[in-house]
């Protein structure tokens, strides 16, 4: 018990990585157990995760130095509030989405002998993404930004005939991100000649005027922008939200972006301080205003999509605009509006994302134009689920998406910046324009076939994440003064603001 | 004691820093073949360049002076590190290019796929016929 | 495009020199303490002895020296050798990867010298193993025509 | 100065209805226990905010203050004498228009009754979510909801024509409620409080004026889309697609009266009589209100089509209320908040009346009603009855109403909105009362076996002719309506921003 | 769109170049780099590797020693990126295999 309590940062990777392995192993004895692996792994860091926090937000910052050497000569993992929180959401979405995984993963990936491979990437995916956000070590979070990325080029490559050509549409992208990440690190390295996070924070003030470090930080942002799928940098995103497999999508959408989302939190909020990124270098400025263009441009393209997930796919361009925004504030209601649709938009785009594939279960597509009043009565749950989170997205009170823009407009007021105000609420309103769309269809469509269908509602384990989504979206939605006040309270008062 | 030509500024700063720019250009055009070059496998090629510039520029940091390869000498002894080159730079960059050489097995793979599937890995080509495509899930 | 060429010298020069260069990667990956070298460099060589004899022989020939069912198995093992090394010392009290911790005799610097081989050897077959997986990987995706 | 004590009875007058909802989606195969529980669920609701009365009458209100929505601000809900003023009419109409919604639904034989229903129950807890709240973000909560649950009901025969009104409601009332979302934003981060005072909270607090009136517009245009002040009412007359007890309950319960009840709420317990005095903000006000009654007067003229005329007339007669807000006289907003309740049950009736007729003979044209009143005596009576009272004769309510209104503009000294009063009172005698002409006095082809309709349609709405007619004789004798409006005007005139 | 791409370049590449003039000299002895101390006067790690590895681990290669045990977490990372792109590979490519397997 006390070993799990002492080790308990470093448990999630470590014993992510080893089930990664294991489950090909496992599964030439049984192939079932290599989802079951998978889910017992990813439950147990959901419960690993949560103890974290709990550590986290009563000891303060834990640190835990890999192999015994202190920093900076050594690689430290850092449980701060921000970390620990976020890897909560990532790991209880990544939980959610592979138990829902199993009827998308035998109907969307024909060849049976892929389907424990998919499953070990999945893990391994996982396992960088707690990698990237327990690490307190610039090197250590490229490595495990490259397994991120690998495996996310794997599980969307497998999707559809064009998933390929999206996958490396993608990876392409990804590795220009990449290389500019290590570049501005390699930059940054130069003039301070230390790795760690901390360390680097604490060396800056000296050397921070130089144009080294400038541009260095400069490289660090556009790559993590191209990996967070910031606007003008989202090319790859649409195809391959569409062309992956549901499962594929639904694991990207809500948790991939917010990772880079959540190093670019760190690095300018954490490391440089929202002093220097704001006023001695206008970084934040740049991005709020690319991601207010973002926010309509991937609303606007939202409304043109006749197909549910490319739909979808447009709006996390939007949405991940919201937290461009809250991060382009620089001030603390921004940042609470930011880390807060972090765990918003998760829920709420796994939410879709899943009940999408529960359509392309049942239903066999998820043409917009080809939903109607049938898909309601065959599927009254799943529909019911998606018009929880459509509203949500809309933002209307007192679902989760409405308190996300509420603190970011309370944030654009303080800033006294008029137009993200304005974009923020007409956002809003073309989030509702698409979503009624659909929602208008799925409910007030009278259906082409008068007769009567039958109800013919997902599995249970498609149905049940997707409800216990819906239900959490109210929970946070009502809740979410507990959260920012316990959570996110905490996380800005350590940001350097 | 005379001043020996390295120690001129202008001259210092050069010898100091023309390294550095070879590799800079060196990343630029990786970079060109990746934005520019409408063939897949170039751009890869390109990415290949872009991710050795980038090794180099580390290792290119981790030079010094008349100092020796980072294995300790008794000769020299460990006492002054101006002897030894960083040891921290080669070590990043070998986890830098198996990082490489990962991203472009996968890569390669999907360059495979998709030319089995589409028979061309030219973008444009490759936008036409995936547009002729009917296969649309 | 992958049918094998009965070329004598190839075949022939290729299989005597694999063996020597699989000597030579062993020799780097154990005497990497001491002189340049370790697990990625010996690891990859060893992974090219394997590939060459694959150029040469063919893929379906060179089964017989190096099954290509063996190859992501051993890489895994490799891997899981690493992780193996740090659990231990996990579980013998240590932070991960804590040679210190491990449960062998001498000093901590010699129990770290030791850590430091077990490692080797891991990345060693990891990179093997895997480079040879990718090759066959890519050689079996690739469209024969 | 009201003193307050905790209490959950507004909490469960909310949410009662809420809880029925389950219910009725239960039991949609069963119709009749469907039903029940709607009714249950009214006069629940209905005793529930009754049970407040006596307490509000002594100037003692119940408050409900329950966690925090977001730092700071409590998701609390308060009976103040407006508030159960307002409540006390949804509440009270929705037990008519339930027991009205039977006979309508059945008559017509619909379809998607249960979804009809668990909407209803929705929009009713929204409603009283909205009387009962006690600061903007509570209100805009629950205003939200009630837009997005009338929505199901806008379009709920699902033909083209409804899905397009649907459309137009949802462009109007959604725009209207981020701007309302951005007022409340602008508040809470420059004033730094929420929660409504009776007499204004913005005077209190350091506000350039340009901030002040910045807000007020936005407010004005976030509430005034559902009270439908022009040029905010496009939506009302296109939403008349809807059935004809949604038309009953958008138009005299729920919707457009929690907007009117919106702009009381914000000029009188966020801004103030003093402040608007002071800025000016009354006279814009007054200026749109004054337009709206005299150009929908004149536009509801020009519609043959019965229930879009009532549509233009409800359009008038919101921006009544509105007025009594804007004259900063105690006397006028007591008639303002009398008028939220004295048309409600005239116009209530005349789209029952309309309602009836539909079912019963399947017309909607005014032009057809040749002759009516002799088939349907009793409908086409209630039906002068509300003519009369919106025209703002005596004995009926509506003249009381005009009468304190009129009083009020005395009191504040704009005899012009007196003209207009009679003026407008005029004009609604000019589109009401032709139609009881030809309803009555004029022999139209009408199938032989036409004869009254079903009483289930009848009973309510000579319930609420009644209604109108008693409380035009005695204002005080239900629920003491009248000390109710006296005293909710009074605190806001007393109140420290006066 | 060519010319957006060429201006993309230009720009990257002049970035490089400016940033590369505040660059320490290559080989310096004294840069940040391989000082003792930082600015901040926290141990600078690339001195205490070229001091320490015998000591610690009675081994006289450094880069091993960095590699394998002072920032291990990094290798055994990219173990698990190979291994990653192995098992990516796999699922990709191995088509055939499973088609013939059928047959």
């Amino acid at each position: 018990m006390t070993w799990i309590w002492n080790n308990s940062p470093a448990l999630p990777v470590v014993l992510l990585l080893p089930t990664a392995i294991a489950i090909p192993l496992f599964a030439l004895i049984e192939r079932r157990l290599a989802r079951w692996l998978a889910l017992a792994v990813s439950l147990t860091t959901v419960g690993l995760s949560i103890l974290n926090l709990v550590k986290a937000l009563s000891l303060g910052p834990i640190h835990y130095h890999m192999g015994g050497w202190p920093p900076p000569i050594g690689i430290e993992y850092v449980l701060d509030p921000l970390s620990a929180f976020v890897l909560l959401v990532i790991n209880t979405i990544g939980f959610l989405v592979l138990v829902h995984a199993k009827k998308v993963v035998d109907r969307e990936i024909p060849e049976s002998g892929k389907h424990v491979p998919y499953y070990a990437v999945a893990v391994l995916m996982l396992c960088g993404f707690n990698g990237i956000v327990a690490t307190g070590d610039f090197f250590n979070l490229y490595v495990w930004l490259e397994i991120a990325s690998l495996s996310l080029y794997g599980l969307i490559a497998i999707g559809s005939r064009k998933a390929p050509v999206a996958a490396i549409r993608y990876l392409i992208l990804g590795t220009i991100g990449a290389c500019f990440y290590l570049l501005g690190l390699g930059f940054l390295f130069t003039m301070t000649g230390t790795l760690n996070m901390a360390d680097l924070k604490a060396i800056l003030p000296a050397v921070g005027h130089e144009p080294a470090v400038v541009i260095g930080l400069g490289l660090i942002v556009v790559g993590m922008g191209l990996k967070m799928a910031l606007f003008p940098l989202h090319g790859w995103l649409p195809d391959s939200y569409t062309y992956a497999p549901s499962t594929s999508s639904a694991l990207i959408a809500p948790i991939g972006t917010k990772v880079g989302a959540y190093v670019l939190i760190r690095v300018l909020f954490f490391i440089f301080g929202a002093a220097y990124v704001s006023r001695t270098i206008p970084v934040t400025t740049v991005i709020g205003w690319l991601a207010a263009a973002g926010i309509l441009y991937g609303s606007i393209m939202a409304m043109a999509q006749t197909e549910l997930k490319r739909m979808l796919a447009y709006s996390s361009i939007a949405q991940v605009g919201y937290i461009g925004l809250g991060i382009g504030l620089a001030n603390p209601l921004g940042l609470i509006g930011a880390v807060l649709h972090v765990m918003n938009h998760a829920a709420m785009k796994a939410l879709l994302f899943l009940a999408a594939g529960n359509f392309r279960a049942v239903l066999g597509h998820s043409d917009i134009s080809r939903l109607d009043g049938s898909t309601r009565r065959r599927m009254p749950w799943t529909t019911a689920a998606f018009a929880v989170g459509a509203l949500s997205m809309i933002g209307i009170p007192p679902l989760a998406g409405f308190f996300s823009k509420w603190y970011l407009a309370l944030g654009a007021v303080a800033k006294k910046q008029w137009v993200f105000l304005a974009v923020i609420l007409l956002s809003s309103l073309l989030n509702a324009v698409y979503f009624f769309r659909v929602i208008e269809r799925i409910y007030f469509a009278r259906a082409e076939s008068t007769a009567a269908a039958p109800r013919t509602e997902a599995s249970a384990s498609m149905l049940v994440p997707v409800l216990v989504l819906a239900a959490a979206l109210i929970g946070l939605g009502v809740l979410n003064a507990f959260i920012v006040k316990g959570v996110i309270g905490k996380i800005v008062t350590s940001a350097m603001f | 004691m005379t001043t020996s030509w390295k120690d001129i500024p202008v001259t210092k700063f050069l010898l100091g820093h023309y390294g550095y720019w070879f590799v800079f250009i060196l990343m630029t055009l990786g970079f060109y073949g990746m934005v520019v070059k409408k063939n897949l496998v170039k751009k890869l090629i390109g990415m290949n360049i872009f991710q050795v510039a980038i090794i180099m520029f580390y290792l290119s940091s981790a030079g010094k002076w008349k100092a020796t390869i980072p294995i300790v000498d008794p000769a020299i002894g460990t006492a002054d590190t101006a002897r030894y080159i960083d040891p921290l730079q080669h070590c990043l960059m070998l986890t830098a290019i198996v990082v490489g050489v990962a991203t472009s097995g996968v890569a390669y793979a999907l360059l495979i796929t998709i030319y089995k599937r589409f028979g061309t890995l030219h973008e444009d080509e490759l936008i036409e016929r995936m547009k002729n495509d009917l296969d649309m899930e | 495009m992958m049918r094998r060429d009965d070329d004598a010298i190839i075949s022939l020069v290729s299989r005597t020199v694999s063996p020597f260069i699989m000597i030579f990667a062993l020799y780097v990956i154990f005497h990497g303490h001491y002189s340049p070298g370790g697990g990625f460099q010996g690891g990859t060589m060893l992974a090219a002895a394997l590939i060459l004899v694959r150029l040469a022989a063919g893929s379906d020939l060179s089964q017989l020296q190096f099954p290509r069912s063996w190859a992501t198995p051993l890489g895994s093992a490799g891997v899981l050798i690493y992780w193996g090394t740090g659990f231990v010392s996990m579980l013998c009290g240590g932070n991960f990867l804590n040679y210190a911790f491990l449960p062998v005799s001498g000093p901590p610097p010699h129990h770290r010298n030791l850590g430091i081989l077990f490692i080797e050897v891991g990345v060693g077959l990891a990179v093997m193993g895997i480079l040879t997986a990718i090759y066959d990987d890519l050689l079996e995706g690739h469209p024969r025509d | 100065m009201e003193t307050t004590f905790p209490s959950l009875i507004p909490l469960l007058a909310v949410s009662v209805s809420l809880a029925a909802v389950p219910l009725i989606l239960l039991s949609s195969s069963r119709p009749n226990l469907r039903e029940f529980w709607t009714l249950a669920a009214a006069l629940a609701k209905f005793g529930l905010v009754l049970a407040l009365l006596p307490q509000v009458l002594t100037g003692r209100v119940a408050e409900a203050r329950l966690f925090e929505l977001a730092p700071g601000i409590r998701l609390a809900l308060k009976a103040d004498p407006a508030g159960v003023f307002f409540a006390l009419v949804a509440s009270g109409l929705w037990i008519l228009t339930s027991v009205y919604n039977i006979g309508y639904m059945r008559g017509l034989g619909e379809r998607r009754q249960t979804r009809y229903y668990a909407a209803f129950a929705v929009c009713l807890s929204a409603t009283i979510g909205v009387a009962f709240a006690a600061n903007l973000l509570t209100f805009v909560l629950f205003y939200e909801i009630l837009t997005v649950a009338t929505y199901p009901l806008v379009i709920h025969k699902e033909t083209d024509e409804a899905v397009r009104a649907g459309r137009k409601y949802l462009v109007y009332t959604l725009t209207a409620g981020v701007l309302l979302i951005a007022a409340t934003a602008l508040t809470w981060q420059t004033a730094g409080r929420l929660e409504f005072v009776p007499g204004g909270f913005l005077a209190a607090t350091t506000l350039s004026a340009r901030t002040v009136k910045a807000l007020f517009i936005l407010f004005l245009a976030g509430v005034g889309v559902k009270a439908s002040i022009m040029p905010l009412h496009g939506w009302l007359p296109t939403a008349m697609v809807a059935p004809t007890p949604v038309s009953a309950l958008l138009h005299a319960v729920a919707v457009v009266k929690s907007g009117v009840f919106g702009i009381i709420r914000v000029t009188g317990f966020v801004f103030g009589p003093r402040l608007m005095a002071e800025l000016g903000l009354n006279a814009v006000l007054a200026g749109f209100a004054a337009a709206t009654i005299l150009l929908a007067s004149l536009l509801a003229f020009r519609e043959d089509n019965l229930k879009r005329r009532l549509a233009y007339s409800t359009v008038g007669h919101l921006s009544y209320i509105a007025l009594g807000a804007a004259l900063l006289a105690p006397a006028a907003l007591a008639g303002g908040i009398l008028h939220l309740a004295f048309h409600a049950t005239l116009k209530i009736t005349l789209f029952f009346c309309a309602g009836a007729i539909y079912v019963n003979l399947h017309k909607e044209k005014i032009s057809e009603m040749d002759g009516i009143g002799k088939v349907m005596p009793w409908t086409m009576g209630a039906f002068t009855v509300g003519a009369i009272g919106l025209a703002g004769i005596p004995p009926l309510n509506g003249f009381v109403s005009k009468w304190y209104l009129g009083l009020g503009s005395l009191q504040a000294g704009r005899a012009f909105a007196l003209v207009l009063l009679v003026l407008s009172g005029l004009l609604n005698a000019g589109y009401f009362f032709p139609i009881v002409r030809r309803a009555f006095f004029r022999n139209g082809s009408l199938p032989a076996h036409a004869k009254e309709a079903s009483p289930a349609l009848v009973i309510p709405l000579l319930v609420t002719a009644g209604l109108s007619l008693g409380l035009g004789l005695y204002p005080d004798l239900f629920f003491r309506f009248f000390r109710l409006a006296s005293a909710a005007a009074a605190s806001v005139f007393g109140g420290p921003g006066s | 769109m060519k010319a957006v791409n060429y201006a993309v370049l230009a720009l990257f590449g002049a970035v490089l170049i400016l940033g590369g003039l505040s660059l320490p000299d290559r080989g310096d002895p004294t840069a940040p780099l391989n000082r003792d101390k930082s600015a901040a006067g926290t141990p600078n790690a690339p001195s205490y590797y070229i001091r320490n590895p015998e000591r610690d681990a009675d081994t006289p290669n450094m880069v091993t020693v960095v590699l394998a045990d002072y920032r291990g977490f990094d290798t055994m990372g990219e173990e698990t990126v190979i291994l990653t792109a192995g098992l990516i590979c796999f699922l990709i490519l191995r088509r055939e295999r499973t088609k013939e397997k059928r047959r």
